[in-house]
């Protein structure tokens, strides 16, 4: 597999074929994402406990799940950089963060709103939404660090170092934070999800979750391609894709 | 349809206010990213067509000095 | 030729390290005495009743001492970068991942040490019920080596950095978290006389883990900032 | 006390190393072999990358491009082996300030697993005697260096590799280095120093490696 993954090693091989897909990640994200929020929100029956209050989830569990999957792409990509020493993994973790926070923010923003009409306030420490902002200062670390240094080789292998500090940390941050909140919360709290969702919620959910999964790449490639520029803007192949564009 | 009439949809069952804000907001922070990912790029645009002058210029000047007879290169 | 031992290479570096603290007491004394101070700040501010603060206690000290512990950090690595030592140590035939941990324990017995000694006055200071103070000590003496090794590769990270320390700070504090949630925990089941083993065998396999995975860090983090 | 490495193959060989720093280019394509027993100056004005041609032999630094071979490996398969037998004294010396001289001696030493040098006979032959207990922050630039060379005494690796190790020394300094350049040279050690100025070093023969400064920004 690596054989075969070599060329991409290199910078201009990588943009042409990100090039070559992105339109596709970017047709099937409009499809999946409208999809899937016209279907939550119009036509999935609403739920009989929480009403239609319900449909957030359909913006939540995705930005959440895939907050906490961008974190472990960066990380993947971290490994990469570190043991291959490949300049395009490299750039990949300044082109993931940024999009893996902004996906935190969402799973933040959508369960404080949600949290207002079932729990009463805008913000519970629930052990969810904890973890998540504990996510957010993770990423918040990761781009501070990469930023922080003026050669951007040095800042990418920090940055590198510090996601796989916190990919190992991060199950065991989610699991004291989860232990945390069944010993200081009652049981009066609802869960988010339910044990069994139904059929008609759950196709729905699917579909947005595939479109969250989409929707993550294509922003993560649009981004990657711009670092690959930034890095080679002295090289004529990259001056060249810029005026084409 | 889960809903009877257009007002019922906006109304979502009471829920209206948080389920258009969280959509609203979390449409512009996604939005935002993928916005400052295009703004991005046309900086680089404008930075790689301030690099090729800056090429050229140089160019310019190294064939100039070179036709004029003075050889001696710039002291750093 | 002479093969010099491992364990010499450690020894000597170590002896070292305390040496010098010991030429610069102020460094290792001085985020004991903020410790102290931001303790005392609570009562200030919340009023001196015993109930309440045997009640916070617990997370009290272990914030303050996550706080302090983040304070001498930036010197962990810096005056070894600046005058050429760590380059010297990368050249050593001992892989850097081992020799790192020579600094890291010298790290750990000026700062989390003090600590675990400090802790019956913290203690007593916030008037913890008497069952909590052995456990307080017991948190802070399982849970510091962590917080050394956790220090240690933000420090290593950020030796390059200008001014850094406020940005260990934002690295490290998200890690911290499950040290503060196992510890308070601990202190606070033995204050009320419950059982605080599962605890504190967290606490100890966090501690375990965070100290043999981190040389490996602050070793790239060393490498890195070399380079 | 040197050990000798005997090989036909060169001791250090570099191919084709590069280095791009700050996005101004050093060096490009550079290629050259050290046998041992030889002496090499690299010699350039400011900023023509001496000090990172030498971290880059040392390994500490990674080249652009390019690979440095120690022995005939390159560097990072036999690290151990070459730490053993590579002594670097860089721009920064290695130099405790809140240490004294003759503590700043004793932890070089204690690394660099040399047991059986007299302390004071070194201190003496250096003139620092009467300063070992004196703190190094206090000591002027010439002592300090004096006490960084301290380590070329006291070393069983046969390659030196020196970064600028004639600055601040006065012409008794400069004397008694060359003196031990000389013994370890005929031992059969290799060294590669830096420095800019010509030194006109009496009995010695260095190779040179010159290297320009190109102001190519990239």
């Amino acid at each position: 597999m690596w054989r075969w993954l070599h060329p991409y090693a290199k910078p201009e091989a990588t943009y042409n074929l990100l090039q070559k897909l992105l339109p596709w990640f970017v047709a099937l994200t409009l499809v999946t994402l409208i999809t899937g929020v016209i279907w939550g929100l119009a036509f999935a029956p609403g739920d009989y406990q929480q009403g239609d209050s319900y449909r957030i989830i359909f913006l939540h569990v995705p930005a959440a799940i895939f907050s906490m999957g961008a974190y472990m792409g960066m990380a993947i990509m971290g490994g990469i950089a570190l043991i291959w020493q490949i300049k395009t993994a490299e750039w990949a973790i300044p082109a993931i963060a940024p999009v893996g926070a902004a996906l935190t923010v969402v799973a933040l923003l959508t369960g404080a709103i949600w949290g207002k009409p079932m729990w009463g306030t805008w913000w519970v420490w629930d052990a969810r939404l904890t973890s998540e902002l504990i996510l957010l200062f993770l990423y918040v670390g990761v781009m501070a660090l990469y930023f922080a240094f003026d050669d951007a080789r040095t800042g990418a292998k920090a940055a590198a170092i510090l996601s796989l500090v916190g990919v190992i940390n991060l199950p065991i941050i989610h699991f004291s934070v989860e232990w945390w909140n069944t010993l200081h919360q009652g049981a009066t709290i609802t869960k988010f999800e339910r044990p069994s969702i139904a059929a008609s919620m759950l196709i729905p959910l699917l579909i947005c979750l595939a479109g969250f999964a989409f929707l993550t790449v294509s922003l993560v490639m649009m981004r990657l391609k711009n670092e690959i520029l930034r890095h080679e803007l002295h090289r004529p192949w990259a001056q060249q894709r810029l005026e084409q564009d | 349809m889960a809903f009877d009439s257009f007002t019922d949809f906006v109304a979502m069952g009471g829920y209206g206010l948080y389920v258009w804000l969280s959509f609203f907001l979390s449409f512009v922070v996604l939005a935002g990213v993928a916005l400052e990912t295009l703004l991005a790029k046309r900086q680089l645009v404008k930075k790689s067509r301030q690099l090729q002058q800056r090429q050229q210029r140089l160019a310019r000047r190294t064939a100039n000095r070179a036709a004029v007879g003075d050889g001696n290169e710039p002291k750093t | 030729m002479s093969q010099l031992s491992n364990r010499q290479t450690w020894l000597t570096l170590l002896k070292r390290d305390l040496r010098i603290a010991a030429r610069r007491r102020s460094d290792a004394l001085n985020p004991l005495l903020f410790l102290l101070m931001v303790v005392t700040l609570f009562p200030l501010g919340i009023g001196p009743g015993p109930d309440i603060l045997a009640r916070i206690a617990p997370g009290i000290i272990w914030v303050a001492a996550l706080l302090a512990s983040l304070l001498g950090l930036e010197r962990l690595f810096r005056d070894d970068f600046q005058d050429g030592t760590l380059e010297q140590l990368c050249l050593l035939p001992q892989p850097l991942a081992f020799t790192v941990t020579a600094k890291m324990m010298a790290h750990w017995l000026l700062s989390g040490l003090p600590l675990v000694i400090l802790s019956p006055v913290l203690a007593l200071l916030l008037s913890l019920p008497l069952q909590g103070w052995w456990a307080l000590a017991l948190t802070l003496f399982l849970g510091t080596p962590a917080l050394s090794a956790l220090g240690a590769i933000g420090a290593a990270l950020t030796l390059q950095v200008q001014r850094g320390s406020s940005l260990v700070s934002l690295i490290l504090i998200p890690l911290f978290i499950p040290l503060l949630i196992f510890a308070t925990a601990a202190v606070e089941n033995a204050s009320m006389g419950l059982a605080v083993h599962g605890q504190l065998a967290i606490l100890a396999a966090i501690s375990v883990l965070t100290v043999t995975l981190a040389p490996l860090a602050v070793a790239a983090g060393i490498r890195m900032s070399v380079n | 006390m040197t050990q000798v490495v005997s090989t036909n193959s060169p001791l250090l060989h570099a191919e084709r190393l590069s280095s791009i720093r700050g996005g101004r280019v050093l060096f490009e394509n550079l290629d050259f072999s050290v046998s041992a027993g030889q002496l090499w100056q690299v010699s350039g004005p400011n900023g023509a990358g001496k000090s990172s041609l030498l971290r880059i032999l040392t390994g500490l630094l990674e080249p652009s491009n390019g690979v440095v071979f120690f022995d005939g490996n390159p560097l990072n398969q036999n690290w151990s082996e070459y730490c053993q037998q590579l002594l670097f004294i860089g721009h920064k010396a290695a130099i405790k300030g809140e240490l004294s001289a003759l503590e700043n001696f004793h932890w070089q030493q204690q690394l660099s697993s040399v047991q059986n040098v007299d302390a004071w006979d070194l201190l003496e032959k250096l003139g620092l005697l009467g300063l070992e207990d004196e703190l190094t922050t206090r000591l002027s630039a010439g002592q300090q260096r004096r006490v960084a060379l301290t380590r070329l005494w006291a070393t069983q690796a046969s390659l030196w590799i020196l970064d600028e190790p004639f600055t601040a020394l006065d012409v008794q300094g400069i004397a008694l280095l060359q003196q031990r350049f000389v013994e370890h040279l005929d031992a059969g050690g290799t060294i590669i120093f830096t420095s800019h100025q010509s030194l006109t070093l009496s009995g010695l023969m260095p190779e040179k490696l010159s290297l320009e400064y190109r102001g190519e920004v990239l």
